[in-house]
């Protein structure tokens, strides 16, 4: 469960959001809405830890220390973090890898790349990728490191109609499971959740 | 962390990675270094220590402002940032992967570049770099480190981490020459950068994530 | 070696130094006063 | 100490100590220049010692100014204090300067002896490395937009310079003896006759009491400045 409590949001001395407060429970996802510039991407990163808040708590189930929650989270951000000289599968199998995923990570890999329908092109180079290609790449990743926490910036951004679906699914797939999520789009996500708009 | 260290191992050596850029930065500087000086051995071989050590250090600094810029502007590095290691074991795993792409293959290259000085016995040379190298790639990767957020942060950098690199070139030049006592400082020097790097590179690392 | 003509030496690191001194002091003194007029004009 | 630490209390502080501190200093230099003047020349240097006297304590100030800048820097660091920052970001241009000047007074200094503009004596080496130091920290500080962010990056290149100072400092020193004798800047110059102690130890306060009321000033007005543009900022639409 998240809790999010009197955050005070500030970007270069401006007040992005003030006294925020919302809670995210188990299995539930929020969807931030609101104009460019109103503060969505620098709350995600403050969920995440990377930013600390001016005022306020942040915390998940028990823990609120930033590097600690860090570990629960699973980050999409603007950038889908492919590099353009490894292939799909290079770039997966890093990552699973890094997050010390379970032993049999080339199945695991396999499977997330059949979730998002990228198995066919496991061994192309990460330049030839479109741009939905590469978010379906980072979707798959999320989905394989396996973290609690789902942030995720415009995650259907870039993604076609099929791809739109998809990501949905996977969120709510995450979130029956017992996942939270916290999503920052501009389009309906095709799911049932909470809105909080900031201004 | 020994995930990072063989993707940036890997990512280097492959085209248009940073390996053989700093191999050709240096081969490029040994020759016209003669060209300016003169064809003289006797004076070449008595300069080349220095040169070389300077020329090593400068191909070192050219691939370390994308040393953590690369994954800033692809977003790999909020994921790494999140996952399991420290961001400290990170930059460790960094600097290693630094070292091993470029201090390494500087050293390697380095006795081929003697002889183009006239200089008979390169092995103290090649000692001096294996020992100093590392030093270059710990505190690079501090300079590194701060720059990150910075558009063209590359220009700042040996601006930075000149004056912090003043004692390797020292030690390093020095042990080249077979000074009496040159070795040991370089490799406490080296040491100690590559043991205390990773704490004010990750430190500026963190800050520079909540940009 | 007497001091005469290494007096040149001498007056020039005086006339350097604080030449470099007066700017500063300027400088910082001109800076404040503008902060402060700046602040004045907009209360 | 802290007490002080809100830019109100500061800026009253501040602005009662800055008249005393810049007569003092004056005042200073009145009499270390009179005495610098009144003691006779050098029997080895002649007229060029009288230097001395005005690039020590210009070397001096360059040390004691990257020593107070690190610290502010890791008060600033440590406890998040942004008049810390401001204080560590108002102290890196006087090193600079002061720097800058015991460079050109060293080399003045050295020209009449060794027939060179520029010689590499170790001490001299060392302030051209500590130039270097500020030059690298003023860059890194105006590369950088976000204002609280350029504070703690900075923070950590001061720090980091801090520690590295005396090792590049005992390296340069080692390096000396590997190219020439004992260097004859010594810190204290050659060897000092006491008529030469007082006149530069005047002059090494009145450079001292110089910095702190360029410093305070400079302190005082970032934060006027800073003031001016969040008022700007508040009424802005």
């Amino acid at each position: 469960m998240l809790a999010v409590e009197d955050v005070t949001g500030l970007r270069g001395g401006r007040v992005l959001f003030r006294k925020l407060s919302f809670t995210v429970g188990a299995g539930a996802a929020l969807a931030l809405e609101g104009a460019n510039g109103t503060g969505k991407t620098s709350l995600l990163r403050m969920l995440a830890g990377f930013l600390a808040p001016a005022a306020g708590t942040i915390r998940f189930g028990a823990v609120s220390e930033p590097e600690e929650r860090g570990r629960r989270v699973g980050w999409l951000g603007h950038h889908d973090a492919v590099k353009p000289q490894m292939t799909v599968a290079e770039t997966l199998f890093f990552f699973a890898r890094l997050h010390g995923v379970a032993d049999d990570i080339p199945g695991d890999v396999r499977a997330a790349l059949d979730a998002v329908g990228l198995a066919r092109l496991a061994d192309l180079p990460g330049q030839y990728l479109s741009a939905g290609q590469k978010k379906r790449v980072a979707l798959a990743r999320l989905k394989l490191t396996g973290r609690p926490l789902w942030l995720m910036d415009e995650p259907l951004a870039s993604l076609d109609t099929a791809g739109k679906t998809l990501a949905s699914g996977l969120i709510a797939a995450h979130c029956a499971g017992g996942g939270v999520a916290v999503i920052a789009t501009h389009e309906p996500l095709g799911l049932d959740c909470a809105r909080l708009v900031l201004s | 962390m020994s995930a990072i260290l063989f993707r940036d191992v890997r990512l280097a050596a492959r085209a248009g990675g940073s390996a053989m850029l700093a191999l050709a930065f240096f081969a490029a500087v040994a020759t016209l270094v003669p060209l300016g000086v003169g064809a003289d051995l006797r004076l070449l071989a008595k300069i080349a220590p220095g040169v070389l050590w300077v020329a090593a250090v400068l191909a070192a600094l050219l691939a370390l402002d994308r040393l953590f810029q690369a994954d800033f502007e692809d977003g790999s590095l909020d994921v790494v940032a999140l996952a399991p290691p420290s961001l400290e074991a990170t930059a460790f795993a960094k600097i290693a992967a630094h070292w091993l792409t470029t201090g390494l293959p500087l050293t390697l290259l380095s006795p081929l570049l003697a002889v183009m000085f006239g200089l008979e016995t390169s092995g103290a040379l090649f000692v001096s770099l294996l020992i100093g190298t590392p030093a270059v790639s710990a505190i690079g990767a501090i300079g590194a480190g701060l720059t990150l957020s910075i558009r063209r942060g590359g220009l700042i950098l040996p601006l930075i981490v000149l004056p912090l690199l003043a004692p390797a070139v020292i030690f390093g030049a020095g042990a080249a020459q077979e000074v009496a006592g040159a070795l040991p400082l370089l490799a406490a020097f080296s040491l100690v950068a590559c043991v205390l790097s990773p704490f004010a590179t990750a430190a500026a690392v963190r800050l520079n994530l909540g940009s | 070696m007497n001091g005469g003509d290494y007096g040149f030496y001498v007056w020039t690191a005086y006339g350097v130094s604080f030449a470099g001194l007066a700017a500063a002091i300027v400088l910082t003194v001109l800076g404040r006063m503008r902060a402060a007029k700046a602040l004045e004009k907009l209360k | 100490m802290l007490r002080y630490a809100n830019p109100t209390r500061f800026l009253q502080l501040s602005s009662a100590l800055v008249p005393w501190l810049g007569a003092a200093s004056a005042a200073l230099f009145a009499i270390g220049l009179y005495l610098g003047f009144r003691v006779p020349p050098d029997y080895q240097q002649g007229e060029t010692v009288r230097v001395m006297f005005i690039h020590v304590p210009a070397a001096w100030t360059a040390m004691m100014g990257y020593g107070l800048m690190a610290a502010a820097s890791l008060v600033g660091l440590v406890w998040r204090h942004p008049l810390a920052d401001t204080a560590a970001r108002a102290a890196a241009p006087l090193g600079a300067l002061f720097t800058a000047l015991g460079l050109v007074t060293g080399s003045l200094w050295g020209r009449p002896m060794w027939g060179a503009w520029w010689v590499w004596d170790g001490r001299l080496t060392s302030f051209l490395l500590l130039e270097f130091l500020y030059l690298g920290y003023i860059a890194l500080w105006n590369a950088i937009e976000d204002e609280t962010r350029a504070a703690r990056v900075c923070a950590i290149l001061a720090l980091v310079g801090a520690v590295n100072l005396p090792i590049i400092e005992f390296s340069v020193d080692w390096w000396t003896t590997l190219h020439q004798g004992e260097s004859i800047l010594r810190k204290g110059g050659p060897l000092i006759s006491s008529v030469y102690l007082w006149p530069l130890f005047t002059m090494a306060l009145a450079y001292t009491f110089l910095f702190f009321t360029l410093w305070l000033l400079r302190i005082e007005t970032e934060i006027l400045r800073r003031r001016a543009r969040n008022a700007l900022l508040a009424e802005g639409p």
